[in-house]
Order: C-alpha cells, then sequence, then structure tokens
C-alpha cells in the first residue's frame, strides 16, 4: 500500500499561504484542484512565482511540468507581478468595431506600453480581454476590476492620470 | 413537499410584502453598475427609507437596454417592464424627482420610452423575472413561482415523464450547436453509470454575446432549478456550473444563489424533502475561448490545460471523470422551469417549425439600441435590427450583421427578411451561436472584420491540432496582406484552400467553425477582397 | 508483434477499407486495423503503446455515409463500415497540413541529424510534398543542450506530444508537458527549466526514441547519424498495462 | 524527337553550387542530354546574357538578395518553364536559417567578430541583402520543383528527360527535403 504524500510546509509564514492551504484542503488536495488553487495563489498574491509552482504541485502531488503547462495556458494567470493598477482593454468585437484599437493606441502613446506590459515605475499594467460582456457600453475597459463602458482615448487617459 | 405546499410559502411571502403597492427597481446587473447604478440605489433607497410601507426601492436584473443605463423602473408590484415607467442615464442627483414620480407624474426629461418596439416586441420567458425580482433574494424568485417547477417534477413525476416534457418542448440547445435538448438528456439518461454529472456552460466565450451573463447576474435561481430538474431527469447528483472569471458578479449572484437554495433545503441532500441529492459547485474559467468546447471545457474542470478531445466517445457516454455527462448552456437550463411549469407543448407552441421557444440575443456594435432583447424564433432580421434596435446611428446605411460570433458568418441587407432560427441562419452560411448579434454599418471592411475573428481564432487555438494552430496563423497572415492591400490572387486562392483544410481536418468546433467568418463574407463581399489585391505579375 | 491477448467477448466486425473486405475486432480503431493489414495512413502522433491523442489529423478518412472526417487513430471500426484513406480530397489534406508544420518551424532537414530518419521527412515524400506553398512562419526557437546525453531542439519539434505521453504513461516520471497554447505551444520540461536541470527526469530516452523528427536527439550525434528504435514500446506498454 | 534543341538556362542565386555540381554529375548521361539541350546561359558556359526566351529555366539557391531577386524575376520572364533545383531553391535551406537573427547581428558576426584583418562591413559593389531570405517561390511563380541538398544527379536527369519526353515529371519519386 503507497503511503500518501505528505504535504510540504507552506512556503513562509505569509498568512496568505493558509488561504491557499484552505482552498486545496476543500478539494481534498486533489489534482483537479489545481485551477482552483491556481485562482487562489493569484487573488493572494498577485501572480504566480516559482516558489507558489512548486508548492501547488507538490501539495496537490501534481507534476511540475503539468502545473506550468496549466498555468500557461490560460490568459488570466500571471507568471509575473503586475503594476498597481490594472488596465484591461476589452478587445470582443462590439468594443473592436467602436474602437478598442484606438484606445490602446491612445495607451500606448501616453505609457509607451502594449497589452501584457507594465510601466518602468511598475504604476500601470495593461492587458486587453475577450469580450467582458458589456457590450453595450462599447468600448470598455476594466480598471482595477471596475467596468467603465463607453470610453475614450482623452476620457480613459484622464482617468488613468487621475490614478495615484 | 408538495406543490401546494410551495404554493402556500410563495403565497406567504407575497403577503408579507402585500402592503408595496409601488417599487422603484434599479439595474444592478454589471452593464448598469459599470454606469454606476450603484450610488443611485444608495440614493433612491435613503430617500425612500421605509417608504411608508407600500413603496420599496431594490435592485434587480438586467432590464434590457444597457446603452442607456443606469436604468431604473417605477411599476405597480407584479407590474411587467413594458408597462413600467423607465428612466434612463440616472444619477443620483435624480433619485429626489424620482422618488416624487412614484406617487405622481413621471420624470420627463429622464424617460425613456417603453412603448418603443425594443419592449413591446419582446416575449420573454428566459428573462421574465429579468429586471423584476431582486437577484440575490431566494423569496423574491419563489414569490414569482420560482422552483415550482423543481418541485413539481419531483413531487408528480417520474424522470421519464420529465424527459418527454423536454422532448416535447423541442427545446434545442442554446449554446449554438442546436442540439435537441430532450435527445441529450435522453442518451445521457439510457447510458449505465453510478456516477452521472450534470455542466452548465456559463463559459460565454463569444466576443458580443453576454446574454447568459445576464441570466446569471438576473436570475440565478433559475439556472440551478433548471439544473436540478435535470439531475433528477438523467440520474445524476453532482452538477458544476463552468463559468467565465471575467463574469465576477455573475459569479458572486451564483453564489449567493447556491448559498440560498441550500440553506432554504433547495438544494444539497433531500432536496424540497424528496429523495433526490443535489449539489452544486462552481468552477471559474481562466480565460480560455476554447473552454466553450464541451470536451476542453470538461478537461479544465479536471484541472488540465483546456484541451478538446476526439469525439466520440460523447460526454453523454464517457465525459467527466469518464462518467457519463450532461453539458447544456445557461440559457437551455433557464427555459427548463417555465417548461415544465406550462408543459412540453405550451413551448412547442412558440416559435417556428424546427426552432421552438424564443432566444435572447445580445444588440450590440453599430446599433441605436445596444443591449439585451428576448424574441420568439422565427422574427426576422429585419425586426430585431431596424424595429427593436432602432436602426443603424448616425444616419449610416446597414451594411451587415455577424451572428455566431468567430464560428459565425456576416449576413448582408438582402436576406434581413429571413426567419431567424438554427437552420435559416445555416443556409446563408453562418450560425446561432449563442446569440450575438454585431451590427456593422457602411463604414466597416469586411476583409477587416474577417481579420479580426482570424486573429481572435489564432490566439485562442488551443494548439493541439496542426491545422487550427498554425492554419489559423497562416489564414491570419493572407488576410492581413490582403487587407493591407498587399496579397495577390495566388493569395486568396491559398486562402480559400487553408479555409477548406482548416474545416474539414480541424480536431474540434474552433477549428472547424474557424474559416466561417472568412468563407461568409467572401460569399458576400467578395468584391471587397477583390478590390484590395495587387496584381500579380511574376506569377 | 505481439497482441495482447484475446478478450474472449469481443466480437468480430467485417468492413471494407478502400474497398478491401476486411475483418477486425470491435474494439480495433481504424488505423490498428489499417497497420495490421499493410494499409499504409500517415500518423505523425500516434504511436502503438501510447494513448490516443489525436492531434496531427493526418490519419483523417472518408467514412461512406457521413459527411465529416474521421481521425483512423480516434475512431472504433463498427459492422459493416466502409472506409477510404486515399481519396484524392484526403491527399490535398494531408500535403497541406504536412506543408503547415514545415512552414511553423525550422526543418532544415539538410542539418538535422535525423536527415534520413525522419518520419515528417518521410511523410512529406510519401504526401507528394516537393515546396511548401504557404509562407516560412520564421520564429526563432532555442535549443536545449543542457542534458549531458540528450539534447532538444524546438525548431523541429511539431507538437506531437509523444514524448509528453511516453514520459507520463510507461516511464511515470512526467518530466515533460506542453506550456503555452496556440502556436506558441513549447515542449518544456518541469518549470520549463533547462532539461537538464529537472529533478525527476530519469534519463532513460524513451522520449528521445519515439521524437518522430530531430527535435530529441542523442548528444554527439551529426547530420543523418541519429536512427530511432521504438521497439519496446509496444512490449513495456503491454507489460505496464498488464499491472 | 525535336528537330530543334530545347534551350536551357541555369543560374545559382544564394546557394553553394552543389546542385551545379550535381547535375555535372550525370557524367556520361550528360552526353546523351547534350544531343538534346542546349544550355544558352549558365556559370558553366560562357554566355553572359540570358536570350529573350528559353525554354526552361533552373534557378539554384535561395532569394537572399536584391540581385537575386532581379535575376529571379528575370529567369521568370524569359523562361517558358521555371525549375528550383535543390533545397535552397524550393525551401530557404541554409541560407534561410540566417531569418532566426536580426541582419545587424548577421553582419557583426560576419565581418567583425570573425574578421581577422579589416573589420569593417563592404557598402560598395555588394547586393543589399533582403529580410527574410526566402524560396523562389516565394517571389515568382515556380513549375517544378527538386528538392534535396543536393538533389541527386539521377534525380535531375529524371526530371529533364521526363520533360524531353513532354511528359510532366513527378519528382516526389526520387526526391526529399535534405537529401
Amino acid at each position: 500500500m503507497q503511503q500518501p504524500q505528505p504535504k510540504p510546509p507552506l512556503p513562509s509564514d505569509d498568512k496568505r499561504w493558509k488561504i491557499v492551504n484552505a482552498t486545496m484542503r476543500r478539494h481534498g488536495y486533489t489534482a483537479h484542484a489545481l485551477i482552483e488553487t491556481l485562482h487562489s495563489v493569484q487573488d493572494a498574491f498577485g501572480f504566480l512565482d516559482e516558489i507558489a509552482l512548486r508548492f501547488v504541485a507538490a501539495s496537490l502531488d501534481v507534476p511540475l511540468s503539468k502545473v506550468y503547462g496549466v498555468a500557461t495556458f490560460y490568459h488570466i494567470f500571471m507568471l509575473k507581478p503586475q503594476g498597481r493598477h490594472t488596465c484591461v482593454v476589452c478587445t470582443g468585437t462590439a468594443c473592436y468595431i467602436k474602437g478598442a484599437d484606438t484606445l490602446l493606441a491612445g495607451i500606448h502613446s501616453r505609457y509607451d506600453i502594449n497589452p501584457g506590459d507594465t510601466t518602468a515605475d511598475n504604476r500601470l499594467s495593461l492587458l486587453t480581454a475577450r469580450c467582458v460582456g458589456a457590450c453595450g457600453l462599447a468600448p470598455a475597459v476594466v480598471l482595477n476590476g471596475d467596468v467603465l463602458g463607453k470610453q475614450d482615448v482623452a476620457t480613459l487617459v484622464n482617468t488613468l492620470e487621475a490614478l495615484d | 413537499m408538495h406543490p401546494e405546499d410551495l404554493a402556500e410559502k410563495a403565497a406567504q411571502i407575497r403577503a408579507e410584502t402585500a402592503a408595496i403597492k409601488r417599487e422603484v427597481r434599479v439595474c444592478m446587473a454589471a452593464s448598469c453598475q459599470s454606469s454606476g447604478s450603484a450610488p443611485v440605489l444608495a440614493a433612491l433607497t435613503d430617500i425612500c427609507g421605509d417608504g411608508g410601507g407600500t413603496c420599496h426601492v431594490k435592485g434587480v436584473g438586467c432590464m434590457g437596454l444597457c446603452s442607456a443605463g443606469p436604468l431604473v423602473a417605477v411599476a405597480d408590484k407584479d407590474c411587467t417592464l413594458s408597462n413600467a415607467v423607465l428612466y434612463r442615464d440616472v444619477t443620483p442627483a435624480d433619485a429626489p424627482d424620482i422618488m416624487q414620480s412614484v406617487c405622481g407624474a413621471p420624470v420627463e426629461r429622464l424617460r425613456c420610452p417603453t412603448e418603443q418596439p425594443f419592449f413591446q416586441r419582446q416575449q420573454r420567458i428566459v428573462l421574465e423575472n429579468s429586471g423584476r425580482i431582486d437577484p440575490d433574494s431566494f423569496k423574491d424568485y419563489v414569490a414569482v413561482g420560482g422552483y415550482a417547477a423543481l418541485v413539481k417534477a419531483l413531487s408528480e413525476m417520474t424522470p421519464a415523464e420529465v424527459l418527454r416534457e423536454v422532448t416535447t418542448s423541442g427545446l434545442r440547445g442554446r449554446g449554438g450547436g442546436g442540439y435537441p435538448t430532450g435527445l441529450k438528456w435522453s442518451t445521457v439518461a439510457k447510458t449505465a453509470g453510478a456516477q452521472k454529472y450534470v455542466i452548465c456552460n456559463a463559459d460565454e466565450g463569444d466576443p458580443g454575446a453576454f446574454m447568459d451573463r445576464a441570466v446569471l447576474e438576473s436570475d440565478p435561481h433559475r439556472v440551478l432549478e433548471g439544473m436540478m430538474i435535470a439531475g433528477y431527469a438523467i440520474g445524476a447528483n453532482k452538477g458544476y456550473v463552468y463559468v467565465r472569471a471575467e463574469y465576477p458578479l455573475a459569479v458572486e449572484r451564483l453564489q449567493t444563489a447556491i448559498r440560498k437554495a441550500k440553506g432554504a433545503g433547495f438544494l444539497g441532500a433531500r432536496v424540497a424533502d424528496t429523495q433526490f441529492n443535489f449539489e452544486v459547485e462552481i468552477r471559474l474559467g481562466a480565460g480560455a475561448f476554447v473552454c466553450g468546447e464541451e470536451t476542453a471545457l470538461m478537461a479544465s474542470i479536471e484541472g488540465l490545460r483546456g484541451q478538446p478531445r476526439p469525439r466520440p466517445p460523447y460526454p453523454a457516454e464517457a465525459g467527466l471523470w469518464g462518467c457519463p455527462t450532461l453539458i447544456n448552456n445557461v440559457e437551455s437550463f433557464a427555459n427548463i422551469a417555465p417548461i415544465i411549469r406550462n408543459g412540453g407543448a405550451w413551448f412547442a407552441g412558440i416559435g417556428t417549425e424546427k426552432s421552438k421557444g424564443t432566444k435572447v440575443f445580445a444588440l450590440a456594435g453599430k446599433i441605436q439600441n445596444t443591449g439585451l432583447i428576448e424574441v420568439p424564433m422565427g422574427t426576422s432580421l429585419r425586426d430585431i435590427i431596424e424595429q427593436i434596435g432602432g436602426g443603424i446611428p448616425d444616419g449610416l446605411a446597414f451594411k451587415a450583421v455577424q451572428t455566431g460570433g468567430p464560428s459565425g458568418g456576416c449576413i448582408p441587407e438582402q436576406h434581413l427578411d429571413i426567419a431567424v432560427d438554427y437552420d435559416s441562419l445555416k443556409t446563408l452560411g453562418t450560425m446561432m451561436g449563442s446569440g450575438g448579434m454585431i451590427v456593422m454599418d457602411e463604414t466597416a471592411c469586411m476583409v477587416d472584420v474577417a481579420r479580426y475573428f482570424m486573429e481572435f481564432c489564432m490566439t485562442e487555438s488551443c494548439g493541439k491540432c496542426i491545422p487550427c494552430r498554425a492554419g489559423t496563423q497562416q489564414m491570419h497572415g493572407l488576410l492581413d496582406k490582403i487587407a493591407k492591400g498587399e496579397g495577390t490572387h495566388a493569395d486568396l486562392a491559398l486562402l480559400e484552400h487553408l479555409c477548406e483544410v482548416v474545416q474539414a481536418t480541424s480536431l474540434c468546433g474552433l477549428g472547424q467553425t474557424a474559416p466561417n467568418p472568412v468563407l461568409s463574407t467572401l460569399r458576400y463581399f467578395r468584391e471587397e477582397y477583390e478590390n484590395k489585391l495587387v496584381d500579380d505579375d511574376v506569377h | 508483434m505481439a497482441q495482447p491477448a484475446v478478450i474472449p467477448n469481443v466480437r468480430v466486425v467485417t468492413l471494407t477499407i478502400d474497398d478491401r473486405d476486411l475483418s477486425a475486432r470491435e474494439d480495433e480503431t481504424i488505423i490498428e486495423v489499417c497497420r495490421e493489414n499493410h494499409i499504409p495512413i500517415p500518423s505523425l502522433c500516434h504511436l502503438d503503446g501510447l494513448s490516443v491523442w489525436g492531434g496531427c489529423r493526418l490519419c483523417m478518412v472518408e467514412l461512406e455515409g457521413q459527411a465529416r472526417l474521421f481521425a483512423a487513430c480516434a475512431t472504433r471500426v463498427a459492422e459493416g463500415m466502409r472506409i477510404h484513406t486515399m481519396s484524392e480530397k484526403l491527399k490535398r489534406y494531408r500535403r497541406t497540413i504536412i506543408e503547415l508544420l514545415f512552414a511553423e518551424r525550422h526543418h532544415v532537414c539538410a542539418v538535422c541529424v535525423s536527415n534520413g530518419h525522419c518520419e515528417l521527412q518521410w511523410l512529406a515524400q510519401k504526401c507528394g510534398v516537393d515546396h511548401v506553398r504557404v509562407p516560412y512562419r520564421q520564429a526563432a526557437y532555442p535549443v536545449d543542450s543542457s542534458h549531458e546525453m540528450f539534447r532538444l531542439d524546438h525548431n523541429r519539434c511539431i507538437l506531437c506530444t509523444r514524448c509528453v505521453r511516453v514520459c507520463d504513461e510507461i516511464e511515470g516520471a512526467h518530466t515533460w508537458d506542453i506550456m503555452g497554447r496556440g502556436t506558441d505551444c513549447r515542449v518544456i520540461s518541469d518549470l520549463a527549466q533547462p532539461w537538464g536541470t529537472s529533478d525527476n527526469c530519469t534519463s532513460c530516452g524513451k522520449c528521445v526514441q519515439v521524437c518522430p523528427t530531430g527535435a530529441l536527439v542523442k548528444q554527439g550525434t551529426s547530420v543523418g547519424e541519429m536512427v530511432k528504435d521504438q521497439h519496446f514500446l509496444p512490449i513495456l506498454a503491454r507489460r505496464r498495462h498488464a499491472q | 524527337m525535336n528537330t530543334k534543341k530545347i534551350t536551357v538556362a541555369t543560374a545559382w542565386l544564394d546557394g553553394c553550387s552543389g546542385c551545379h555540381m550535381s547535375f555535372l554529375d550525370l557524367d556520361q548521361q550528360l552526353f546523351d542530354l547534350i544531343a538534346q539541350i542546349d544550355i544558352v546561359y549558365s556559370p558553366l558556359v560562357d554566355a553572359k546574357e540570358l536570350p529573350a526566351m528559353v525554354d526552361v529555366g533552373i534557378l539554384e539557391g535561395s532569394i537572399s538578395s536584391e540581385d537575386d531577386l532581379e535575376k529571379a524575376r528575370l529567369f521568370r520572364k524569359h523562361c517558358k518553364l521555371l525549375i528550383s533545383l535543390g533545397d535552397c531553391a524550393v525551401t530557404g535551406n541554409v541560407p534561410a536559417l540566417r531569418n532566426q537573427f536580426k541582419l545587424t547581428d548577421v553582419f557583426n558576426r560576419a565581418y567583425y567578430e570573425t574578421a581577422t584583418v579589416q573589420a569593417q562591413i563592404p557598402t560598395r559593389d555588394v547586393p543589399a541583402l533582403r529580410v527574410p531570405v526566402k524560396p523562389i517561390h516565394g517571389e515568382v511563380a515556380v513549375d517544378v520543383f527538386i528538392p534535396g541538398c543536393p538533389p541527386r544527379a539521377g534525380a535531375i536527369g529524371y526530371v529533364l528527360t521526363e520533360l524531353l519526353a513532354g511528359r510532366v515529371p513527378d519528382p516526389s519519386s526520387v526526391t526529399r527535403f535534405g537529401a
């Protein structure tokens, strides 16, 4: 009879690991809890670093390459830390038709960042999303989790400028 | 529990609030919240106080006309939206005037006429509670007849009778494929297996589609009710709702609904005091369009990369963890409760010969009334766009309407009179899809539109099969070249050949349908492509 | 080649493949029956002894009475099935799929250690690929030489996942997996780290032997020198599954 | 037998001339061929001008520079039938390996890092390099492809013999990429 894999210790005494651990416990430390657990890590830490990936892999007894394969398959998971503010420009069809690309161009010309980039001062990360389901308000952006509808370059850049 | 018990409970709830005559409903769905409906709700609640016991301010789900949000409706209790006084673009500063109007004349400067076709031409079944009830309130749902279908099924019907009603209804999968729902349920029911699963596909990935989002945000219990009836019919005791992480509000409302349904004994062990047990878990997507494909979705629930696998075996035979699994989309499940309540024959009386019931569409793009509508199957595209949608803004001419998302196609002016159903759209080279309709005016470049969708498919291809992985990229390259005015006739011929190969050989629906936007724009707007070609002197 | 013991209650069905009358066990896939009967069906991801992947789409066949095509590796035979493996349409599709592969990465046969012993190269010739009509993609990929015995050249990888499957299903190490998606997919060891630094690679070399191209090879081999040996696979697979 | 000889022109673009060497490797068969064809333009003969109309053009090497492109276009214009000979012409092959690098890096590598005397990038009397390196059919239409690095002499002989006999050759039976 094989012994169950002993659970690894938490990577540090950072309380957030307990939240992550709780997610895994809730799912009985089964391999299929991988995506839920990665969500939990990202919610707690903002991104997935190597320490987290190794901890999750060991806890759920999932091969490292499989964890990395899953983490890089889904667009939501970030393997790099994000800026203090996150601006997601929706590039769904309705937003595209109504000028999402001009919003991206506007942000690029003001901050010199492309989707996936973070400004050098770590203030702002720019991302794109495939439709946030706010098509009635196209073009839409999601700024730090809040949907802002009917944007144009001027209003958006003003809003971004006003952030701390 | 028997239906009479539930009816009594509903009557009790209604009695508790019998004194309330007038309601002020504030849309708290995602779109209106983005436009600032939360402070409006707070301001109205503040002024209303206890409303003298006769007036009540509440947050409700989507009222449809998202572009005019925040929307506030003032109505008699139990009154439908089309008979309410509706206000548009409301700000917290308007709260006093609106409260004044509860017992007085409407505030004309804020008024959004509900006599217009947008409201009058709809037939709401899926969205019947949307914009009327508080999605976070279990009592609200029960008061309007919620869970009556579940209780009826559990106490008065055998699983076979439930299957028969669903089959009779003629309901077809609202996720886009249009597979007969009754047949799907029957297959899973017939398949032997100690453990079976019900999955609700809420990974609404088509860009330009937000029907499922609105249903989940406006009436989450209805989806749970549909899933439980399905579980009872096929013999499953566990369900998963796979919902996009991009829809945090929908997830939140669903969580609340699950918690409250459980608390009330309508979910979990011994549902509504019967022998039927049913658990529901939410699984979050993580930004992968391909997970809308059912085998990829199941892989994702299993914690794997969301890559599809060859079918057969179909999920009905070997699905989640190899067990027989029923997968339906949100809107399909939302149709179940009314079908059981009113009977399959009632549902089959709505719509066209082969497509029954209503369909929720998301109108977006260059159209006056962007938002959500529900119309009977068979309504003409022209009615939807010109009447209900209010036509094209800025005095521009209509050019095409795109349906079916990245798997669909563009329909030109000459086919606008077609009655919309699964089969008619197919004959036009597009598909129903999940219900997104993107309207384009004369300024749209169709090659650019095709390139946009191909770029979408290219980035969303999972990479498993070669034709989709490499083919979409090559097709995108060719479309880009043509759009920039550098393509040759040989490039166009190669593009068409790649369309054929990718369509015929790709592993899953994403690849098989990826060429559709190109093929349909080539079918109706070929001259736009040809006008961009350069002469090919060397070839 | 040794067959698993015949299970008595599996029925035998009759079918035709390219108008030849054949019989087969009903639990067999079309590609298995074709291989037994020396009917050539191209495939790059299928390998006897590994699980079905269904990714290369080269083994697509036509079934009479069905509008769509079926992957022979993932479709079981059935009584009365009439299968066509070599229609002009299929030949056209296969040729295009192989061209898409050649254009996707840098398959420069002339300087490949697998030159002359490569399944992709053989298929290109068999399917009449004398040139690639789609533009080459021109993306640069690294070569991982960090392992002391083996080398991984991503430029020659076709993402068939044979290495991933043999490592997981036969060796049991699961050192390999795929990262990313779409055309950015890449075979990775552990956390996408150099192969030589992998914690759980056993250096068994099975991945190298099952790789159809020159993507996974032995260190120290020169052009044309790498010859693969896959005879061990059905034997190991049978013993594993008998456990 | 044709009364008039078939005219043939050949050129090598960015290649190693190995395909031409393979052509010469036809040895004895060359004499039979020469009885039927007339090589009117080639690095192997003296003619300096491509005639206005040639029956068969054979190009070796990839299109890597402006000169290559010009010559490929010239051949296409003046040849009734154009043959891509060898992997560099058919796939880009070794010359196309530089597509993985930036041109400046390629120049630095070639003219500075590995230079032992007078390190400098030549600018005069050398054709400008193109990015990316392409096979011949990436720029002009090609009628027959003979892959191989180099294609065996027999394969070249087979194709020419078939063409002379008025048949459409199927080189895939006797050739493959890389060999």
